[in-house]
């Protein structure tokens, strides 16, 4: 009976769905005087940031962000909440089974190699494919991996708050530094070079750099305690 | 200008990441500095509103681009009035926690007072934004700290309440990128004042189904009638003043969000009949199973659902006079249900699973507590002197002055449905006798002071109200002055 | 400052003072309580003057105070009863606990009875109305007693009339723009006619509920019963008076101005005749002296609404009248039961006898004023009834004089049994210890018996502001012409005499008096009342056999068809059966979940479905 | 090639919409309560799938300039759905990963993962 | 046309990962199907020209909500449906 509604009303609802997206058209604009234009102009002519989508994140919509960064910690800070038990640290693990010692080398070997990436990643985020989110998120696997396969691995939990802290802390400053010299919050205050070259964007890289800090730091952090959640 | 609109926002964000350092050094750091920050934003709101009176509305750009380029932040008369109520509320709600999570451990405790601050900062942040997708994180944002905070005490059947809130939650976020999606590719801009001036140019059925879609995502946190499953768990396992915190400042939020898209960003005049529905039918199936509760929260929970479904009857009448009554109606609601929540957690404090009948006798033991308790009750059945009877008389008026006879007599007798609820729990308080052996909690002095505060607010609103009808006035002018809102954030000069 | 504000303040100040004075000493309560109602009596005699308007503006809607001649009318009432039965009040609720509480809430109602009397605009009537109604709540709950059951059915039946109103009241607003009781009356005659029938009826079941008329009227046994007698006092004497006062303006003002105010004047002329003579036939019934009177007082407001709906001058002049008298006289008889439960501690006519010589006072203001209510001469009650009469005639209502008739005669058998269940018969040995009650309590009795005695002879003390009161609304000069028509009208001027039918009824009821007196006589034997020797019967332990139990069994028993159906009883249950339903409705709320999330999907295809339809 | 592109507007929009559908379906019909997580996830993949669909061009190039292309501005995909997806993706992550915690603690709670079983709170 | 082919067969697959997703009532292998369906997608991603969102959706879509969904099956039950007993003992440890 659930399912029969279910399937009705889902089936109603793909009808609409199909109906508005083939009449809205695949892969031609629909809009004359929207803000894409504006955004490409400005990102290369202003800005002088090659990933047009980093400078959309960063700066344009760096608000956006910045409620994204909250929402990552706000999550981390909820599931600590929601998982949380008075004997916490007390090493308790899930591993699924031991690894095994190639695996274990393999996975010290990779381990600096994936953070490094990481860091590549969100450091070349405004010329690259790539920022903070995904740089930030590479790091985290690698924290993973290290916590997946070595029992006792563990990550200090007060580095990990200072990180996020310090992040998260240097991201609202470079936006109020933008507030109170510019008048704009998140706007741009450094001299923003040339096109194509690491020292460009103004803020753009360093808030980037921040991001990456804060998502590994708020991923590990997540992984963590779901982790370690085991009665 | 004392402030700037953004600092609503970025400040407690700072706070946010600021306290988990503090904390390690000071342990009450956790718990003062979301208070000073509440406290700032509210002060910082209310200057603001100064301001706006003398100055008109304050359009605030982010990143230094102008709409549409960049995010902007919109502190008008309405969105002022508003935000002053939802960081008053907020600071209120700090107050009276201040001491209720003295017996819980560092770590919880720092996340509840964490939590709470930006949730009031998500909220301000869906009021003051003039960009739609950061509508939708910051409605994220509410939406992540309100299962947090809902799942607060471990041993309740909070996990469940929270998940059905995650579960609506989830469902109405998708469909609310969808609605923003098929706007913008109809648009191709994100700022409300754009979507609102170029709205003409979209094509009717794209914009009837984008409407539904926003009108799904947002009821979900407005708690329109078949989305507001979750919101009675909500309120009962969430901690007593949380309830408080969703029904005066996350319902507030998602109704200005509704209202927003009605009134500005769409230019239909049927979607004004629609609220008027969806508002009837929350308000009779809010009350009327809110008649046969026997927990005392939940019966609240309900009771604050069928005020928002007036709320937005009060909206769907369209009139300045109806939005004005249903401002009013949430400035009341906001106080009124929080002095409710407030003094009705404490009337059952010990016990498990808060049945009604748990306060009886407590006339005598908690005597403040009992008659701010019936303050808020009899204010909100709207019997006057109390705050609840104006905005009553001002939502009749506003329906009267339309002609919808109907209207009235449904409101009016569901309001009676509203009055046996309530004066059941009253008479309980002080002509029953207790039966429990446990000693009662007396509130602490800090939850007594925010109590006490709320109530001397229901009789001097009800004694004075013209002490905020002229903000009313100016606030509901503002919202139905649609053009003058495009105005303001698209000829922007700064 | 305006005389009315300040009053308005004393009363609202005084009861927060006397309220929390609790803690300090009862004798200062007590004080402060008598001077908040004797301090604005003093104002209001003296300084209120006729048609000034006093502006309270801190609202957007204004509220407008002032005082008519209608109001003054009732203001008397509620002013002077209201004094009387603090006093009575004070010596009433000597060591019972709540006493702030209690006197609170009193003079609150009090207060705002004045403000109603006072209003000029509809909110502030409202206003007023509405802390009427909770406060009066409140003391109706005093007790503790079947609180969720009396209490709440009080409410929701006050709330109905309240709502009723206040949507006739925003429907006034949305016609004229303003709220003016005074717009209302000048702009009825040009609405539309829906709006003409809609309001007054709307404003009539609003009033209806506090004069308790035939379908309304369920809350008022419980309520009256089971408040304290000093406040049900005031609660028959003025409180329901304001149901009346609310009534005249609609009948005076609008219904004279609409062509079916006549259909609707016989509808509530009859439904206020079906509830005195049936609620008369409940009073007869009753065993307990507290219900017993608050039947007779839903008799009495009937008679007071037929005068007022019949709306002719001379029924007009009857039904105010007569208000004025059932205030004095109805209130005396609560008292009295007050005064016995105060020194017996039951009013149960099946415990109590004997107690005339205990209680000689009492049993004097009780004799008095049942003679005043049982409408004989040479009282106050046998004018009003005699205009009654004489203006149902005079307008052709035979069939309903027939009615009022009837209970009017059938009201003697409850008077008797209050007498005689009281005070008459043997001295029980239980009852020996009783004393007089004390004289806080007495005296107000005896002042009320003196002016019901008086306005028997000297009608025409009262009939000047209720003449300037008609006059007032449109109504020709009834004192000087209509009252010269009158049979009780005699040659020695404005003064009232005795006409032979007067001696004609008095000497009737002699009659009767001696034929029962004899009757009883002859059956005089020396038992105890509690027991009596049924033919043949061995009565078990625990029945009670007084002999007032089953006074009026015979009479009962022709009777019972009609009672058989209790209203009561129907509302009742259609209230349990709307809260099933409502039981039923809220399993929607599964508490699963996913059926809250298929909820939100069927919202949402309704929505996509009806979209196109929905927004224009 | 216009037939072509036509039918990848049916089937980019087909498999979007047919993600969310699936993925609702499993939220809305199965008891797991991880499988109605997972069901979640999945609408959230299709609509993220629609959201870049919207905002692509036809042979459009990714929105990122090198010094190459600067002046091909008008060939670039819309950017704005991108960020908007990367904004997210990142949202539903965090709100997935609260889920499961949830549901990890709904099941120390009841011991069962079972929805229809998990509902004291009711009416 | 090799890329539409290519894409074609990608959403293919990925609607075919998805329907295995809900179907399959071993939890785990569900899990891992739909980080399957997310791998699929994000090179949907890169063929729709958005590298950006790609990468993210592989680094989160990918791994870290897999291995959430991961911890919390090996937190509670492997199998939808769990009144198996047996099944959830030989799983769990």
């Amino acid at each position: 009976m659930k399912k029969v509604i279910v399937l009705i009303s889902l089936g109603i609802l793909g009808f609409y769905l199909i109906d508005i997206f083939l009449g809205i058209g695949f892969g031609v604009q629909h809009f004359t005087a929207g803000v894409k234009d504006l955004y490409l102009s400005n990102s290369k002519d202003t800005l002088k940031v090659s990933n047009v989508v980093t400078a959309i994140v960063v700066n344009f919509r760096g608000f956006d962000t910045l409620g994204e960064v909250t929402v990552l910690f706000l999550a981390s800070t909820a599931l600590g909440g929601i998982l949380y038990k008075k004997r916490h640290h007390v090493g308790e693990r899930s591993v699924l089974f031991p690894a095994s010692r190639v695996v274990m080398s393999g996975a010290k070997l990779l381990f600096p190699s994936i953070v490094l990436l990481g860091a590549y990643v969100f450091i070349h985020g405004h010329l690259s494919p790539g920022g903070g989110f995904q740089g930030g998120t590479i790091i985290a696997t690698g924290f993973l991996l290290m916590l997946l396969t070595y029992r006792n691995y563990s990550v200090s939990h007060n580095r990990l708050v200072y990180f996020e802290s310090l992040a998260g802390i240097l991201f609202v400053s470079i936006g109020l530094v933008g507030y109170f010299s510019k008048g704009s919050f998140l706007e741009n205050v450094l001299p923003v070079g040339n096109m194509n070259e690491l020292f460009s964007g103004g803020v753009i890289g360093i808030i980037y750099i921040a991001v990456g800090f804060k998502v590994a730091a708020e991923l590990t952090g997540i992984i963590y305690t779901v982790l370690h959640e085991k009665d | 200008m004392v402030g700037s609109p953004v600092l609503f926002v970025a400040i407690p964000l700072l706070a946010a990441f600021i306290i988990p350092l503090t904390g390690m050094m000071w342990k009450n750091s956790v718990r003062v500095i979301p208070g000073l920050v509440l406290a700032f934003m509210f002060f910082l709101s209310i200057s603001l509103m100064g301001y706006v009176n003398e100055h008109g509305t304050i359009v605030e750009v982010l990143a230094g681009w102008k709409p549409p380029i960049g995010i902007n932040l919109v502190f008008s008369p309405f969105t002022g009035f508003l935000t002053t109520l939802m960081t008053f509320l907020g600071f209120i709600v700090w107050l009276y926690s201040y001491k209720f999570k003295r017996n819980v451990d560092f770590e919880p405790s720092m996340k509840y007072f964490m939590l709470l601050m930006l949730l009031v900062t998500g909220s301000v942040g869906i009021v003051l934004t003039g960009d739609i997708f950061n509508m939708f994180v910051f409605i994220e944002i509410v939406s992540i700290s309100g299962y947090g905070l809902t799942s607060f005490y471990t041993r309740r059947d909070s996990a469940e309440a929270a998940f059905k809130f995650l579960f609506m939650g989830a469902i109405a976020s998708t469909f609310l990128l969808i609605a923003i999606m098929i706007i913008y590719s109809q648009l191709g801009t994100l700022n409300i004042a754009d979507i609102a001036e170029k709205m003409p140019m979209m094509d009717h059925k794209l914009k009837v189904l984008s409407l539904v879609f926003f009108i799904l995502a947002i009821g979900v946190e407005a708690e329109i009638f078949p989305l507001n499953g979750w919101a009675p768990d909500v309120y009962t396992e969430a901690p007593g003043p949380i309830g408080a915190a969703f029904a005066g400042i996350v319902v507030k939020a998602a109704i200005y969000a509704s209202v927003r898209l009605v009134y500005t960003m769409y230019d239909f005049s049927g979607a004004f009949d629609l609220f008027i529905i969806i508002g009837l039918i929350t308000f009779i199936m809010a009350e009327t199973t809110a008649l046969r509760q026997d927990r005392l929260k939940r019966m609240l929970a309900y009771s604050s659902i069928g005020q928002m479904g007036l709320v937005m009857i009060a909206f769907g009448i369209g009139t300045k006079e109806g939005v004005y009554a249903a401002l009013f109606l949430m400035f009341n609601h906001a106080i009124i249900k929080s002095l409710l929540f407030f003094s009705g957690s404490y009337l059952v404090f010990n016990k498990k699973n808060k049945y009604i009948k748990h306060v009886n006798g407590m006339g005598k033991y908690l005597p403040i507590t009992s008659v701010l308790f019936t303050i808020g009750a009899f204010a909100i059945i709207g019997l006057p002197p109390f705050a609840g009877f104006w905005s009553k008389l001002a939502i009749l008026t506003a329906a009267a002055d339309n002609k919808m006879v109907v209207l009235i007599a449904v409101i009016l007798i569901i309001s009676i449905l509203e009055a046996v609820y309530y004066l059941r729990v009253v008479n309980r308080i002080y002509f029953y006798d207790k039966k429990e052996k446990t000693e009662p909690k007396k509130p602490s002095l800090n939850a007594l002071v925010a109590m006490i505060s709320l109530g001397v607010i229901v009789l001097v609103i009800g004694f004075y109200p013209d002490l905020i009808s002229g903000i009313l006035d100016r606030a509901a002018a503002d919202l139905l002055d649609k053009g003058n809102y495009i105005k303001d954030v698209l000829t922007l000069n700064k | 400052m305006d005389i009315i504000i300040l009053i308005l303040i004393v009363f609202f100040a005084g009861a927060v003072l006397t309220a929390f004075s609790e803690k300090i000493s009862t004798l200062v309560q007590d004080i402060l309580f008598l001077g908040t109602l004797i301090v604005p009596a003093i104002l209001f005699f003296t300084g209120v003057e006729m048609n000034t308007d006093t502006i309270i503006s801190f609202n957007k809607v204004p509220l407008n105070l002032g005082m008519t001649p209608l109001s003054y009318y009732f203001a008397l009432i509620v002013m002077g009863l209201a004094v009387l039965t603090g006093v009575y009040t004070v010596g009433q609720m000597k060591g019972k606990k709540r006493k702030g509480y209690f006197y609170l809430n009193y003079i609150l109602s009090i207060g705002a009875m004045f403000g109603i009397l006072m209003s000029k605009d509809l909110v502030s009537f409202f206003i007023f109305w509405e802390i009427m109604t909770w406060a009066s709540y409140l003391i109706v709950i005093y007790n503790g007693k079947n609180v969720q059951k009396i209490g709440i059915k009080y409410f929701v039946m006050s709330a109905i009339g309240a709502y009723a109103m206040l949507m006739a009241i925003v429907l006034t607003h949305s016609l004229t723009g303003s709220f003016l009781i005074s717009d209302l009356i000048s702009g009825f005659g040009s609405w539309d006619h829906g709006m003409q029938i809609l309001i007054p009826v709307l404003l009539l079941v609003g009033f209806g509920v506090k004069a308790a008329i035939m379908p309304l009227h369920i809350w008022a046994p419980d309520a009256y019963s089971n408040s304290p007698m000093s406040y049900t006092a005031i609660f028959s004497g003025a409180l329901s008076k304001m149901g009346v006062y609310g009534m005249v303006i609609v009948f005076l003002a609008l219904l004279t101005k609409v062509p079916e105010g006549a259909l609707i004047r016989d509808i509530v002329a009859w439904m206020a005749a079906i509830t005195a003579a049936i609620s008369t036939l409940y009073a007869i019934k009753q065993d307990d002296a507290k219900r017993l009177l608050a039947f007779s007082s839903i008799g009495q407001l009937g008679y007071i609404v037929i005068g007022v709906a019949i709306g002719t001058p001379m029924a007009m002049l009857a039904g105010l009248f007569l208000a004025f008298m059932h205030g004095v006289f109805k209130s005396t008889l609560f008292m009295v039961v007050g005064a016995v439960e105060k020194q017996t501690g039951t009013t149960d006519f099946t415990e109590i006898t004997g107690l005339i010589r205990k209680m000689p006072w009492t049993f004097l203001a009780a004799l008095i004023s049942i003679i005043a209510l049982a409408g004989i001469p040479p009282l106050g009650g046998f004018v009003g009834k005699w205009m009654l009469y004489e203006s149902l005639i005079q307008s052709d209502h035979f069939m309903l004089v027939t009615l009022v008739f009837f209970s009017s005669t059938a009201a003697f058998l409850y008077c008797y049994k209050i007498l005689f269940g009281f005070f008459l018969g043997q001295e029980e040995k239980e009852w020996s210890h009783v004393k007089e009650a004390p004289a806080l309590m007495v005296v107000p009795m005896i002042i009320l018996s003196i002016i019901s005695v008086v306005l028997g002879t000297f009608p025409q003390l009262i009939m000047k502001p209720i003449n300037a009161a008609m006059t007032f609304y449109g109504m020709p000069d009834t004192y000087g012409v209509l009252w010269k028509e009158s049979m009780l009208f005699n040659k020695w001027g404005s003064d009232i005499a005795l006409t032979p039918i007067m001696y004609g009824i008095m000497a009737i009821f002699i009659v009767v008096a001696i034929f029962l007196f004899f009757r009883n006589r002859s059956r005089t034997r020396y038992v105890t009342t509690k027991d009596i020797s049924t033919s043949g019967e061995i009565p078990k332990e625990h029945e009670n056999l007084t002999f007032t139990r089953g006074f009026f069994q015979p009479f009962l028993r022709a009777v019972e068809p009609v009672m058989r159906k209790q209203i009561d009883k129907y509302m009742l249950s259609f209230a349990q059966g709307i809260e099933d339903l409502f039981e039923f409705t809220r399993r929607i709320y599964n508490g699963n979940g996913q059926s809250y999330a298929i909820y939100a999907m069927i919202f949402l295809i309704i929505l996509l479905v009806l979209g196109k339809n929905l927004f224009g | 090639m216009e037939k072509y592109l036509n039918i990848l507007n049916i089937a980019i929009y087909g498999s979007a919409v047919l993600l969310m559908l699936i993925g609702l379906y499993g939220a809305l019909t199965k008891k797991s309560l991880i499988k109605i997580v997972l069901g979640l996830s999945i609408l959230d993949s299709g609509v993220h799938l629609l959201m870049i669909a919207i905002g692509y061009l036809k042979d459009g190039t990714a929105p990122i300039f090198s010094p190459g292309n600067e002046d091909k501005m008008n060939i670039m995909v819309d950017p704005i759905p991108q960020a908007l997806v990367l904004t997210a993706i990142v949202i539903g992550f965090g709100v997935t990963a609260v889920a499961l915690s949830l549901v990890i603690r709904l099941y120390r709670h009841h011991n069962t993962l079972r929805i229809d079983e998990i509902k004291k709170l009711k009416w | 046309m090799i890329y539409i082919i290519l894409t074609l067969t990608l959403l293919l697959l990925m609607i075919a990962s998805a329907v295995y997703a809900i179907w399959q009532k071993d939890l785990l292998y569900a899990v891992i199907a739909s980080g399957i369906l997310s791998l699929f997608l994000s090179i949907v991603f890169l063929i729709l020209q958005a590298p950006d969102v790609a990468l993210t959706e592989a680094a989160i879509g990918v791994a870290l909500t897999t291995i959430i969904f991961i911890i919390a099956i090996r937190n509670t039950v492997r199998f939808e449906d769990e009144h198996d007993k047996k099944k959830v003992k030989t799983t769990t440890k």
